[in-house]
């Protein structure tokens, strides 16, 4: 399994670079992660969409559909690939730290 | 052979019907990730189960779908798949190629990837089977730059697909390919970065014949047809039946609304045009005699899937007629509004199909504006568990 | 450097031969020559002569290129591929066509596919790609295709006869209109990992993934359970979460399907039904499957009247008819008991012996 | 005195004529005389003549004497009642046949129903003594069978016709396989009686009982709420509940379903199909709902072959015709929406218009 | 009759069709609760709603069910109404009668009710409509002294019913009479004590023009049919095509086998046996000519029902063919397994094909030990969700 | 609507003789309307029959289907009939103070 280091922990990630151990997250993980996803810098938006999903996820145990997304956050989907060029569910949910979507593709 | 690594393999090399293993092996020979795929896969049919991890997701950038990620489950054994991602390519209308263009794209291949395809996909892309993650984007801008753009995957629009047409075929009631191609570009981000409920597919066939598998296979058909009478040519006509036609047999009876009748002293085939259901049988037995009529445009179908969740639909007639001419406007309004009602209420993983049915068709076709008309149904309710508007009830 | 994106696929317009362009949407009409050749005349008088050729569609560059090296020699450099993955070379020169296909008979490609005839079918990764098979797609295909050979490049059947495989119940083969369909099934319900399910699985959405409701949240582990009796093994489950795999050496195998139909020519598009609920998986050339598919097709050639499509000879016959001709023993199996069963349940006295 | 019980009905053989008695199961052939008048031809030789009289159903038992009167006097005190619950005169002796229908017809007793004919509607209690009803039983069949009286007493159809009414959705009527049906409907939901609900209902079997899943318990109020949109007055909660009551003058009506069947003869048992959703209750004879089952009777008589049944002509010309040549215009409640929707939608782009 | 109390329903006592207004009138003149039923059903009339209160639960001692009670909503109006329950009697098969039986009848019910009665009720019962509680357990006493017994209401089973058969019809393939006789004394327990999750309907018709209704009228339909061949009189037939048949036209063409043929010339049927699916239509159209085979039983059939709670069904064939001979131990045995399984596991007032439904009809036929069979289906399943037995699954 | 009485008190029940105001319940009111059911005495088995159709009703809130009851208290149909001749439904659950049966007549 691969791993990204993050202050010297070593934290496990799939080969798509999904956490493996929900827990570990944190906001410096995510910040790590960002980078393979071509976020160079998390923002105060970036954080938006990030707490938004984390908050979904904990509350009904999977990630919010994107129109609900765009939706309750505000940004059309076009801004969200603006922030997150890898899109919602490659960028945004590997970011804060979701597990992977998986079903259609 | 004694030593080959493929035995079982190598026996799908014989027999008349041309071998994948051979096209295989052929890209095996100038590439390690086409020769570690054959011994997986000979691994597999040894096994008798796949290699192949759950899930993958990997992409290029600004799109959401395109690529299917993929990633062996004996790593160590076949490395050079050990990620073996596909990109499903938007094929051009009517899967019309010329040389050039295949030649540019089989170069960029070779330098990105196994060097193995699918021509085409069950959907209608053009499978590029295979490469690594770090070849994604640089496989994307090669591609871009010889003018192909990727395809759907996820819960979008997925590549839409049309029949060969007014390209080659006589019975074409609109112009698929022109509307394929001006709907894809309508609806690129639609297609490339996912936001509906789940995937949504659209298909597009000339006239009922349904050479692209429109109804079975797409959410969205648009299937061509016409609303006037057949167009016949009598002495054409005539020329069959003396060519050894059975017309009574063949088409007379097996025209399944039985409104033609034959004179055979006469020769003298007659329509009762108004009870036609243009089902196509007899002009597909006589195309030089029988053509369809001139007031043309399409039926519109929604709601084709496969099984998954909750079983297989055929898609099913939701506007009898409609003119499809550029810039397809009514078209795009409808199309817009379905995906608008699908998207606002469709669960995760509802097809359009299922919601219609989780939500009755009625409530549908108020939200997208479509009268109710006997065309509708094969036959109405036989239940009597119907609705009634408060307002209709004084 | 910002990439570009959203330019759609290649304008097909640029890639149709001269006669097309001049008589896009003005074809008169077509004759059928022999198998694998068409000609479609227009209203100008021109004619365009298709050589329609079988392909394993799982091809290698060096594939494409030969054909295209047979388009430049025969076609200007003109070719199509078909809706159920064939190759199309359009040829305008009526000179060029005998030779075309003395060519590719001669280097080993199938003419034919066109009219009565069985054409190439559809099909999916299987083993090659996918993370869900029950089945691989190419193998049974190519194995049947060399069985059925004969109906490919010749004129022997009453009517079309579209065959297709898919590998799992997905069906991205679309194998649910088809005359005979291949279908890979799982036999054994998921076998749950829990650590997996954890830490990778949104479980609500496994949840509302299973058509049948056959499973629940298990507080207990904060996993999930299945509850056997009502798994059909659809393998939804695993779609969702890597941590319910079903796929099993023993369990795995083929289904076969008979009677769709996709076109609307005398009758409306049919659902293929089910007729052997299960068949070994026996690479490389699943010999069970290849004879099953054969019989049921030389049944039907045998017994059908011409134009009558498989689903249109059987529902003249009767199902009861059909499994006594083809020899089939009837299983539990076959008989419905999913949302829509009562539909197909016999509620007449009437029927065949 | 303990009660006897159980002793069953009496046994039938005791009420055979001795014609049937000698010919019992020994019958060899029937012909139809004319409209009411069969007679069976035994193995022996011995005729059985049958002559069949329309009722009203709803009888007194001076009714009842009236036609044992004629029983002795013309068959020896044997007469039969019917499926359809027509009266059946059966006579051994041929020289009362034409004096017993003389007499029948000069007392007002319908001879006919037999053949090609409209015979006795089969049908319920309606305000007489149900306490679900939506509209009345009686009323409406004497209304109609005024207006097709001549259908009764003549062969005017291409085959037979069998008219139905159910005053509610239980369709005791059993209507739901009828050439034409007459069916009670509500079209408002029940008007919640909290108190009664609380004390006298069996809350989680009046949730169960709601098809569509409208009905849900309210811990507020310890009694029910009913989610409007999802109601479709189906009447079942207040079956189970006198809570819940939605009978309405201004709500309930008639609506109208066609093309059932029950023989097997053909064509195999068809299901009625809704073709007008909702006809005014207006008493005492119903004008709307009269002209339309006429109508619809006398487009069917027009247009159909001999022997084909409402709903077999309809299968052969296809429902949007029929719409058309009834002159009915087609409304949205006619779509189905329920468990077995899908079934009936089209999956084709053929059709007429 | 301008001061008629019923204005309304007085118009009903015109036209051709017999008036059960008059029969009505009739009754009120000897009997205050038939008067006091037409004066409330005139007011239904005017109200257009219905005057009977909810349910309603009375009967006579060692019943659980035979009547229904029923209250008017407006007792202080139409007291003589403010009971008014019916008393549901048992017929005799066939719904045969002599007279002296129906007069008895008359005479115990112009004793102890309204004197008005359905003859008969849709599920075949006498119906004694109207009388008071008190008069309940007198009336029972004087019915059983003339030899009628109570029918069944309430989650029991219902009152079967069967059509003529071999007391008039010539096609009757079963004793229907007799074996509706036989089941009825049977099962007197199950009849009279409700026990079951709902009502179950059993009814009976001698050949598939199923003159009782029973495929869609009953939970255990039983049909009567022959294995072997249709009897051919030739001379017969030849004669109905002289008289003016159209063999061709109204009989070869609405076989739906298509299995016969007729010969113009030597005016000659021949039937292909193996393809006739016994639907009676050229039997029923020369049945001087035409008789059902020799080899007689029944088929049996399940599953029928009106629409409460989850849709009408038809009922489905679950034994193709099936001797039906005294003492009947196959067919009773059948039905007690069936009704075993149902009341194990219906829910409350769930019908038997509606368990069915919901539990799958391979568990239905296993626990009823049946073999699958193609009779049994119209085809095969088109969805891919079905089970095995992990036994089967080595 | 008509009354029954106890011991001076009145207790509501409807045309069909079942109490209206199921708190009014009591073993004495069970008594006064066995009689109403041909149940001259409410003996020991009686009592099981009653009793456990409370217990149902108080904690299902329904009435037990008719196998349930034979299965559960032990007693046939037959014997139930015996004790209650007005059968299950009119006179036990009537004497057990549960609402009216409804539904299937
Ligand atoms: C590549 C392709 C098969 C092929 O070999 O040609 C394919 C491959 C997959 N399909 Fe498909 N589907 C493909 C055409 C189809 C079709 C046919 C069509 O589009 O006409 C269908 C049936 C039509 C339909 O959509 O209903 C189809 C119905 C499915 C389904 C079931 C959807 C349903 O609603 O029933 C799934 C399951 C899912 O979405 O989770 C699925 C899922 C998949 C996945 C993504 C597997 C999964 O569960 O994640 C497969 C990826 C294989 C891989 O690793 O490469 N695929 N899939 C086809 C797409 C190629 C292309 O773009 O041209
Ligand atoms: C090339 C192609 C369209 C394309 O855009 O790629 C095509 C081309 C033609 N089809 Fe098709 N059909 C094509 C797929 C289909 C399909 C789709 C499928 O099989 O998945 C169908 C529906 C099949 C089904 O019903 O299951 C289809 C059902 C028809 C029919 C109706 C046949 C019938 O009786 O049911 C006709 C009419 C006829 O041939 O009589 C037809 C007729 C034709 C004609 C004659 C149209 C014309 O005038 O040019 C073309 C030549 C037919 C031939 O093969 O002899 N085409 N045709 C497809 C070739 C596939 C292949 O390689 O074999
Ligand atoms: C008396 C009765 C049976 C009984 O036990 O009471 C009966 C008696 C006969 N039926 Fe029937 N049928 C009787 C109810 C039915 C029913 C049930 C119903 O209507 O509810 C049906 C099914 C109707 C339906 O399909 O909706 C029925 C469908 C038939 C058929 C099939 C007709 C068809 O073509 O669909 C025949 C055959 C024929 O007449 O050609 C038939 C034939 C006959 C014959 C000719 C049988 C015979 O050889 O004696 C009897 C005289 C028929 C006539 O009326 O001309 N009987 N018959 C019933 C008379 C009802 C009435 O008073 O009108
Ligand atoms: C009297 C009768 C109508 C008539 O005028 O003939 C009748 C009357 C009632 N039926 Fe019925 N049914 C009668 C034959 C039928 C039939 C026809 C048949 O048996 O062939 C059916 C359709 C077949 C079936 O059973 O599915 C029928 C299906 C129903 C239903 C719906 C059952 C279902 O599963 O869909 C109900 C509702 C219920 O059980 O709660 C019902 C309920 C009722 C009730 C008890 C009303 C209620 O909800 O409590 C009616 C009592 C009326 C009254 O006060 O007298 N009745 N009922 C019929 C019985 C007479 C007899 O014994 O001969
Ligand atoms: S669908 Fe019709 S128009 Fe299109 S290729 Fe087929 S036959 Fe021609
Ligand atoms: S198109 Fe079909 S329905 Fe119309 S005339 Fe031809 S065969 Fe008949
Ligand atoms: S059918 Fe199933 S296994 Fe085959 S490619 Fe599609 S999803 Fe994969
Ligand atoms: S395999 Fe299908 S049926 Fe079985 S548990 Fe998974 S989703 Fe449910
Ligand atoms: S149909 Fe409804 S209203 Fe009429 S008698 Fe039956 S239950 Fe009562
Ligand atoms: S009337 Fe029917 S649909 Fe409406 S709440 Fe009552 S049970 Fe439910
Ligand atoms: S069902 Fe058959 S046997 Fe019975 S009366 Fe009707 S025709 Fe005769
Ligand atoms: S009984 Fe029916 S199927 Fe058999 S020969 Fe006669 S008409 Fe044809």
């Amino acid at each position: 399994m691969p791993f990204i280091k993050i202050d010297g922990l070593e934290i496990e990630v799939d080969e798509d670079g999904f956490i493996q151990e929900p827990d570990k997250w944190s906001p410096e993980v995510a910040a790590a992660l960002a980078k393979s996803e071509d976020v160079p810098e998390l923002t105060e938006a970036h954080w938006k969409v990030v707490n938004y999903l984390r908050d979904y996820y904990q509350q009904f145990g999977i990630a919010p559909m994107i129109r609900k997304l765009c939706k309750d956050t505000g940004f059309p989907l076009k801004e969200i690939y603006e922030l997150f060029p890898s899109g919602p569910a490659k960028g945004a949910c590997k970011i804060a730290g979701l597990p992977k979507p998986t079903g259609c593709v | 052979m004694a030593d080959s690594e493929t035995p079982l393999l190598d026996e799908l090399e014989e027999g008349p019907w041309p071998s994948f293993v051979k096209e295989m092996k052929r890209a095996a020979e100038k590439n390690e990730a086409a020769k570690d795929l054959l011994r997986q896969l000979e691994r597999s049919y040894v096994d008798k189960v796949g290699h192949w991890k759950h899930g993958g997701i990997v992409g290029v950038k600004g799109y959401g779908g395109g690529v299917i990620g993929r990633y062996s489950d004996l790593p160590e054994e076949f490395p050079a798949v050990a990620e073996f991602h596909t990109m499903r390519v938007n094929m051009p209308s009517g899967w019309f190629y010329n040389t050039k263009k295949l030649r540019e794209l089989c170069d960029v291949w070779d330098k990105h990837g196994s060097g193995l395809t699918n021509m085409h996909g069950a959907t209608g892309d053009i499978i590029l089977l295979g490469t690594s993650t770090d070849h994604l984007q640089p496989c994307f801008d090669d591609l871009a730059e010889i003018g192909f753009d990727l395809g759907g995957s996820g819960s979008d629009m997925r590549t839409p697909s049309c029949c060969v047409g007014p390209g080659r075929c006589e019975w074409a009631c609109i112009d698929t390919l022109e509307l394929l191609y001006d709907l894809t570009m309508t609806y690129q981000d639609q297609l490339h970065r996912p936001m509906f409920p789940y995937k949504s597919k659209m298909k597009i066939s000339g006239c009922p014949n349904d050479c692209v598998a429109a109804v079975p296979r797409s959410d969205i058909a648009i299937v061509g047809t016409w609303r006037d009478k057949i167009r016949i040519d009598p002495v054409e006509v005539a020329n069959y039946a003396n060519d050894g036609l059975d017309i009574v047999q063949e088409v007379v009876m097996l025209c399944p609304t039985r409104c033609m009748t034959w004179d055979g002293k006469t020769k003298t085939l007659t329509i009762e045009d108004a009870e036609c259901n243009r089902c196509m049988h007899c002009i597909n037995l006589m195309p030089k005699a029988l053509r369809p009529g001139v007031e043309r445009g399409a039926t519109i179908l929604v709601g084709g899937k496969a099984p998954i969740v909750h079983g297989a639909l055929l898609s099913w007639v939701i506007v009898p007629f409609m003119k499809i001419e550029p810039p397809y406007t009514e078209l795009k309004e409808l199309l817009d509004k379905i995906w608008e009602w699908w998207d606002e209420n469709g669960k995760m993983r509802e097809r359009l199909g299922e919601l219609i049915n989780r939500l009755g068709m009625r409530n549908f076709l108020k939200a997208v504006g479509l009268p109710a008309v006997p065309q509708m149904v094969k036959a109405p309710r036989a239940n009597p568990y119907y609705f009634w508007d408060p307002e209709e009830v004084k | 450097m910002a990439t570009r994106t959203d330019f759609g696929p290649p304008y097909f317009r640029d890639m149709l031969p001269p006669v097309i362009q001049k008589n896009y949407g003005q074809w008169k009409y077509h004759e059928r020559i022999k198998p694998g050749l068409l000609v479609h005349v227009a209203e100008s008088g021109d004619r365009l002569w298709t050589v329609r050729v079988g392909s394993p569609r799982l091809v290698s560059t060096d594939w494409i290129r030969e054909v295209c090296d047979i388009a430049d020699q025969f076609c200007d450099g003109h070719l199509r591929f078909t809706s159920r993955h064939n190759v199309e070379f359009l040829v305008s020169d009526e000179a060029k066509v005998e030779p075309l296909i003395a060519y590719l008979q001669e280097h080993g490609y199938p003419v034919g596919g066109t009219g009565h005839a069985i054409t190439n079918p559809v099909h999916t990764q299987g083993w090659i790609h996918c993370h869900t098979p029950a089945t691989d797609a190419s193998g049974i295909v190519k194995a049947v295709m060399d069985e059925l050979y004969e109906y490919f490049v010749d004129w022997k059947l009453p009517a079309y006869c579209r065959v297709s495989l898919a590998c799992c119940l997905n069906m991205c083969g679309a194998v649910h209109c088809s005359d005979v369909a291949i279908l890979g099934i799982h036999r054994k319900p998921p076998v749950i990992n829990h650590d997996v399910v954890r830490a990778k699985c949104e479980i609500p959405n496994v949840i509302a993934a299973c058509p049948t409701g056959a499973i629940r949240p298990d507080p207990k582990t904060k996993s999930l359970i299945v509850n056997e009796e009502k798994c059909m093994y659809c393998g939804n489950c695993y779609t969702m979460c890597p941590g319910m795999p079903l796929a099993d050496p023993v369990g795995d195998g083929v289904s076969i399907w008979v009677g769709g139909k996709v076109s609307s020519a005398r009758t409306p598009p049919k659902f293929s039904r089910l007729v052997i609920p299960y068949l070994p998986n026996n690479p490389p050339r699943w010999p069970e499957t290849t004879a099953a598919v054969k019989n049921i097709i030389e049944t039907w050639a045998k017994h059908a009247r011409k134009h009558e499509r498989m689903g249109e000879w059987i529902d003249r016959i009767g199902w009861e008819r059909f499994f006594t001709l083809a020899g089939i023993e009837f299983k539990p199996q076959l008989i419905d008991d999913f949302t829509l069963a009562p539909e197909t349940y016999r509620s007449t006295p009437t029927f065949k012996w």
